[in-house]
């Protein structure tokens, strides 16, 4: 699809989702597919459905189906091994948006991020208190953002404790750890907040709050989706961070073009990206700007 | 004269006294039920020891301690001497027990091979060998059994009755010492009983101890050296051979001497109405022309050897098998039942053959066995809901009535802690709710002990007197004695009839040769 | 002599045969209480509140609602693996019609119940006449409605408006959370059904032994059918619930039920009685599994203790009772 | 006589019923053909080109190890849900054995084999000796490791530098790609010990009627045990393999198997054998899932796509057999 422009004619990218129904990674890859398009490419998306086994599998079949390149998400690259492996062999470019580079990985967009809310957590909070912070560690992106907040938090008088959410039912597991934190941290003077690696447990953490009937406790996520800035217009989350995947994305996708047309000429990069954080105050203008999300 | 009489008696062994398994004060409790208290039996080598007794008399828990299947509370096993612990059943194997047990075991997928040998290979787990194929072993223990069907086909392929000479071959193949046979004959028809009887001498006479269980006493008084007739989980008497005799035997096991009644017959019926009418019908192989005619009130039997087609026919009457061709009739109208609920709809009930498979539902209460079919009766009135506290009532009555030994936890408990000839009762007692106007009896009293047995045909005589049409199927020609008329099948066909005097059991094997 | 038979029944023990019936039939239970003892001396003014009761009962709600459905499919005999996905369809479902079509309320629920009986109509069809191994039948129901999930949604979840809808599984009557209200409607009915009807009796029949079922008339097809259609039922009537309370429909919503209904489901089975599934087992099963997350979270426990702990209470649980049966018994072949 | 019922077997009805014995025999290995064929009409460079062909087998290589590995659970009646966990766990543990703890290359496989027996062991123990239904006992096991390896792990993947070991599966010999190797090795040997061997025997024996198999003198006990054994090893070959490929340990790496391998045994049961599992039947099965899964790729089909065809090949495969064998028998009662 997309009229074809010369450098384009024939050329294919293939893009690995990390699952159908991970909303953020996937609205993210719409970047490098309509940037693709526009420069007469074709494109092939393939879905790993969360199984890193799956994501070298597509890759190679990726491979076998002759794209020009490949943009993966998510996955850590160090994962990625045979699929990268497949790639290389028959010089096919990989970029990975939120995986992080590697051998054979050119291109790869940073999507933790995390310092920035890191800081506006801490600030909230007027370092101190208890903080109830959600991870989950076999994700690179929330690796990273973690080790911000605890960056953010070392040094101030922060009591951190902390769980890992399970990917299924991201928000089911975050609900329930919230329920179980808040009981053991009843409502008094020393600020709380929960902080989620990422916007889909903060929803859980959100309805949560709600089944308590705790209005004292702040919230964070991280990303910006949809959800997530509804949930911070209605005033339950405190704040997300909203990152510009699909522009880290195209970032991508043009460079992974360049180097088809001209190999060599692009340096291995790892590209950031726009970031702002939402919160009661911005999120109507935030909206303003955004309304094709919605 | 008995059906066995006719085929076997041969000479009679001195007998042997080495004493090969002593069994002392063994108990085994069952929660509150007591299945053996303080048993004390010796079989010997060489003897073929019979075991009698009521249902629920504690005779199967006997063989199954000696088995290793049931750990006894107290007691102990001696073999050759020995104070014996018995763990498991290749335990029993290697100490040179071999068992047919009362109920039918057998993987269905395997061949009837494969099942024979099951168990008895030697060697590493995980040598090389090929399993497919008949044995030798298998085949020459088919052999001694008279089997005449094919070894290596699936047992699921096989008719009941031929699953039961599997099961007892299996039991020949290993080179044992002790053979506990809990009521073999019970499955099998006159000819095929006499050959096992005449294997049981021929491994005693190989100084082999035989410990025989059944309820036909004929074959008890005919096989037996000695008989140790059980009551209550104990043991009631001892008989040796001079002093056995029927009378003897009935009054070890009822505790009081039972005179076997034969109610008078009742005349043909000529002039009652037809019941049920059936015309030439055919199905596969199995059934290649059955005619037949009931009465009201009428007690029909149907004799045959294993294999006549008669469960075939019961069957098809029933619904469960669609049939290929011919024609029913009930109660003058055209007859063809879509489903065994059609055939229930209609008033005609089937007391199935295989109690375990087609039967029992062994995790459910007395109550759920009792009442499958029939809980839309027990519903509190003008709500869909059935009632507990009613239904257990009632279902406590019904058993007393049927003469249902309940012990401890009565009609609550799982059905499958009930001995054989009770759980029978509680399957009759099941079909009799439906309230039918034809009843069909496959092997109504397999497993049951005499007891009952005339229990059950009394019961079933005043159905009959109630209007109830009845007819009984079963490899047991005596008992068809009872019957106003008989019915013959042979290979698949109906060949002959037998009324009023002239139903012999003589007559009834001559038309089954035809 | 050398090998000697030692009853196992000494003379005094007839108060530890006593033990080991009572453990028997209540080891699970014991579990429980144990668990909620144990929990209740480490943190008792967070884990004994009235509101963190409550609150464990509402976090129960939902999985003993879709574990009492699952359970008439296990008393059936059969195997159902469509039910987390059921969840999920029908909560899109709902929001979908509310959202996109702007579906009253009531038409909304209503509509998604239906099409849920649709997949238990399904499930059952090719389980009872197809007889096509439940398994199989499920898995591929279950991998179909992902499908229709992703065709309907696209994969991104549907957000709700705040409106009428998220009321319903955030509000309460009289103090009680409307999920616990559903549940124990919910479980009322299925324990009635199974126990005091014809239905019931049926299913429990057709569980034990689908071929003596069947030749007592049962008609075991359309039994198994049932059994399928109330499973759906229920697991919509959870995902509709879990939509309002998340308050949107995601296409993987109802995945983290799939296990913990198992489990609940089977912890049940050993509740009294020996390997049979029923309404109340199950539901304490619910429990156990709810108050080891609850209690384990209250104490801010890591995440491998969590898991730790978690296998080894599903353990326990069942083994208590089980060991103790076998001890006892060793009745079964 | 009035109502007469017709034999349903007409007369030219005779080649029908070979069609439908063939049918039944062949149905799921027609589905395979079918799909082979469609893929390679629609894309015939890509898909049927050698590469691709040899790819597909490298893709199905750790699936069929899994597979493989469960079906001796299915075939001794039981139940596994922990091998997903021990793919994972073993995984782990390799990696981390190399390099946290720098062993060389074989003594890091044997000391993940190792743990894996154990947990087979531990397994088996609970389910034949204990008597605890495998469901709640796998579930138990599988969540304890799940715990073993956020402690081992701290939840990070654990990541391998380039070296001998990734090379392992990511190399060939004469062209066929080391894990295809494997999965003849592993398939021949469980092919062999389940069907040329006593303990293949009494695995069938105890699968298919653990009363008789008890009766006739099997160790029963022993036996499922050394299938849970049988089914760890499995998965903890597929995991070393898996994070050989990947190049890392991951805590969640073996969940994607978890339904697919349930697919592929249960599709396998209906190949040629009507209902009963078998190996080769699950390599059949096997290759379902993986050839459906590349052709889409290859064919570049949308997620719902995906699903939907998966779910209805799954469907047929297994319905075309089964409704075969039901028209043509009608035995059952
Ligand atoms: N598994 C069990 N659970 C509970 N009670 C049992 C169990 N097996 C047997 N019993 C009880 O033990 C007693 C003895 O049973 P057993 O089977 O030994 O009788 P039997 O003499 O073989 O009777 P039958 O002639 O009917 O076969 C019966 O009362 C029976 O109810
Ligand atoms: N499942 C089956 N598969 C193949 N043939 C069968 C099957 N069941 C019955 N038959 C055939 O039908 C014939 C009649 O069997 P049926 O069981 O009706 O005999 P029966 O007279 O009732 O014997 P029994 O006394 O054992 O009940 C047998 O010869 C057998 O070959
Ligand atoms: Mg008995
Ligand atoms: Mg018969």
């Amino acid at each position: 699809s997309g009229e074809a422009t010369s450098s384009g004619t024939g050329r294919t990218l293939g893009i690995v989702q990390f699952s159908g129904d991970d909303v953020y990674s996937n609205n993210a890859l719409q970047g490098p597919a309509e940037y693709a398009e526009s420069q007469g490419w074709q494109t092939v998306t393939v879905d790993a459905k969360g199984s890193v086994d799956g994501a070298n599998t597509m890759m190679e079949n990726l491979v076998t189906r002759g794209v020009d390149a490949i943009v993966v998400s998510v996955f850590p690259s160090s994962a990625l091994g045979a699929g990268v492996a497949a790639a290389r062999q028959a010089d096919v470019p990989v970029a990975n948006w939120g995986g992080g580079l590697a051998d054979g990985v050119l291109f790869a967009a940073d999507t933790a991020l995390g310092d920035e809310i890191a800081a506006r957590v801490v600030s909230d909070m007027g370092g101190r208190g208890d903080l109830l912070v959600l991870g989950y560690r076999p994700g690179l992106p929330c690796q990273d953002r973690e080790k911000s907040l605890d960056a953010a938090a070392a040094g101030t008088s922060i009591k951190v404790s902390k769980q890992q959410i399970t990917i299924p039912g991201a928000a089911t597991s975050a609900a329930e750890a919230t329920l179980g934190w808040l009981a053991s941290h009843p409502k008094g003077d020393t600020p709380l907040a929960v902080w989620s690696c990422f916007d889909d447990p903060a929803t859980g953490v959100v309805s949560a709050l709600r089944q308590a009937g705790r209005g004292d406790v702040l919230s964070y996520g991280l990303n910006g989706t949809a959800p997530a800035v509804k949930l911070v217009e209605n005033g339950e989350l405190t704040a997300t961070l909203w990152i510009d995947g699909p522009g880290q994305g195209e970032e991508l996708a043009k460079r992974l073009i360049a180097h088809v047309d001209a190999p060599g000429s692009v340096e291995q990069e790892v590209i950031g990206g726009a970031t702002q954080i939402v919160d009661k105050d911005n999120v109507a203008a935030f909206l303003e700007q955004h309304d094709e999300r919605d | 004269m008995s059906a066995t009489e006719l085929v076997s008696g041969g000479p009679r062994r001195p007998v042997s006294a080495s004493a090969f398994v002593e069994v002392q004060a063994l108990t085994k409790t069952y929660g509150a039920i007591r299945a053996l208290k303080g048993v004390d039996i010796t079989f010997r080598r060489g003897e073929v020891h019979g075991l009698v007794g009521a249902n629920g008399a504690g005779k199967s828990t006997l063989v199954r301690s000696l088995a290793g299947l049931e750990q006894p509370d107290s007691g102990s096993i001696r073999i050759d001497g020995v104070e014996t612990h018995v763990p498991n059943p290749s335990a029993a194997t290697r100490l040179g027990l071999a068992f047919i047990h009362q109920e039918l075991n057998l993987v269905e997928t395997f061949t009837a091979s494969q099942n024979i040998m099951l168990g008895s290979h030697e060697g590493a787990a995980l040598a090389f060998r090929r399993v497919d194929g008949v044995h030798p072993a298998a085949r020459t223990a088919a052999e001694r059994l008279g089997i005449d069907f094919r070894l290596d086909r699936p047992v699921a392929r096989l008719t009941v009755h031929q699953k039961w000479l599997v099961s007892i071959a299996r039991a020949l193949v290993h080179d044992c010492q002790l053979i506990a046979m809990d009521e073999p004959t019970a499955s099998l028809d006159a000819n095929e009983s006499a050959r096992l009887l005449k294997v049981a001498r021929d491994l005693a006479s190989h100084d082999v101890a035989v410990l025989f269980i059944s309820h036909r006493l004929d074959e008890v008084l005919e096989l037996c050296d000695r008989v140790t007739a059980f009551r209550d989980g104990g043991v009631s008497a001892t008989l040796q051979r001079p002093e056995l005799t029927r009378q003897r035997l009935v009054e070890a096991i009822v505790g009081h001497e039972s005179a076997p009644s034969r109610p008078a017959r009742r005349d043909s019926g000529e002039d009652r109405p037809v019941v049920l009418e059936v015309s030439d019908v055919r199905r596969g192989r199995a059934l290649t022309g059955a005619t037949l005619q009931l009465r009201e009130g009428e007690l029909l039997g149907i004799a045959g050897l294993v294999g006549s087609g008669r469960t075939e026919l019961a069957r098809a009457i029933f619904g469960a098998d669609r049939i290929d061709s011919g024609a029913m009739r009930l109660f003058g109208r055209p007859y063809a039942p879509t489903s065994v609920a059609d055939a229930i709809r209609h008033g005609v009930a089937l007391v199935s053959e295989e109690r375990r498979a087609e039967g029992l539902f062994l995790d459910l209460s007395v109550t759920s066995n009792l009442y499958v079919n029939t809980w839309h009766k027990r519903r509190t009135r003008c709500t869909p809901f059935t009632s507990a506290r009613r239904a257990e009532r009632q279902a406590a009555e019904i058993a007393q009535e049927l003469g249902v030994v309940l012990r401890q936890g009565g009609v609550r408990q799982p059905i499958a802690g009930l001995s054989g000839g009770n759980q029978q009762k509680v399957l009759l007692g099941r079909w009799l709710q439906t309230e039918p106007a034809v009843l069909l009896l496959d092997e109504p009293t397999r497993g049951v002990d005499i007891g009952a047995r005339e229990e059950i045909y009394r019961r079933i005589r005043s159905l009959t007197r109630t209007g109830m049409s009845v007819i009984v199927i079963s490899s047991e020609f005596e008992e068809l004695l009872e019957c106003d008329r008989v019915v013959v099948m042979s290979a698949g066909s109906t060949v002959g009839e037998l009324t009023g005097a002239s139903i012999t059991v003589n007559d009834m094997l001559r038309l089954c040769y035809l | 002599m050398t090998s000697t038979v030692t009853a196992p029944a000494a003379p005094a023990a007839d108060t530890g045969r006593r033990a080991l019936a009572f453990f028997a039939s209540y080891g699970t239970l014991i579990v429980l209480a144990a668990m909620i003892i144990g929990f209740g001396v480490a943190r008792p003014v967070e884990f004994l509140s009235e509101r963190n009761l409550i609150n464990v009962l509402n976090q129960s709600a939902l999985l003993a609602i879709v574990a009492g459905g699952l359970t008439y499919v296990l008393v059936a005999g059969q195997f159902d693996l469509s039910f987390a996905n059921i969840i999920s369809f029908s909560g899109i479902l709902c929001v979908g019609l509310l959202e996109r079509s702007g579906l009253p309320i009531p038409v909304a629920i209503g509509g998604s119940l239906l099409a849920a009986i649709a997949v238990g109509i399904a499930n059952g069809v090719l389980v009872a006449y197809l007889r096509i191994h439940a398994i199989v039948a499920t898995l591929a129901t279950s991998t179909v409605l992902l499908g229709l999930n992703f065709l309907y949604s696209n994969g991104a979840p549907i957000t709700l408006g705040e409106g009428g809808f998220t009321d319903i599984a955030r509000g309460a009557l009289a103090g009680i959370p409307i999920p616990v209200i559903a549940m124990a409607a919910v479980l009322a009915i299925l324990w009635l059904v199974l126990n005091r009807t014809l239905l019931g009796h049926h299913l429990q029949a057709t569980g034990s032994n689908t071929a003596a079922a069947r030749l007592a008339g049962v008609a075991v097809g359309r039994v198994t059918l049932a059994a399928f259609v109330c499973a759906a039922v229920c697991a919509a009537i959870c995902g509709v619930l879990l939509s309002s309370r998340i308050g949107s429909g995601m296409v993987t919503a109802g995945d983290g039920f799939l296990l913990s209904a198992f489990a609940a489901a089977f912890l049940g089975a050993s509740v009294i009685r020996d390997g049979q599934f029923h309404i109340l087992g199950t539901f304490v099963g619910v429990l156990i599994v709810s108050i080891a997350g609850n209690g384990l979270a209250i104490l801010g426990a890591q995440s491998y203790v969590l898991y730790l702990v978690q296998g080894l209470v599903l353990l326990a649980a069942v083994a208590l009772s089980t060991t103790s049966r076998r001890v006892l018994g060793r009745r079964r072949t």
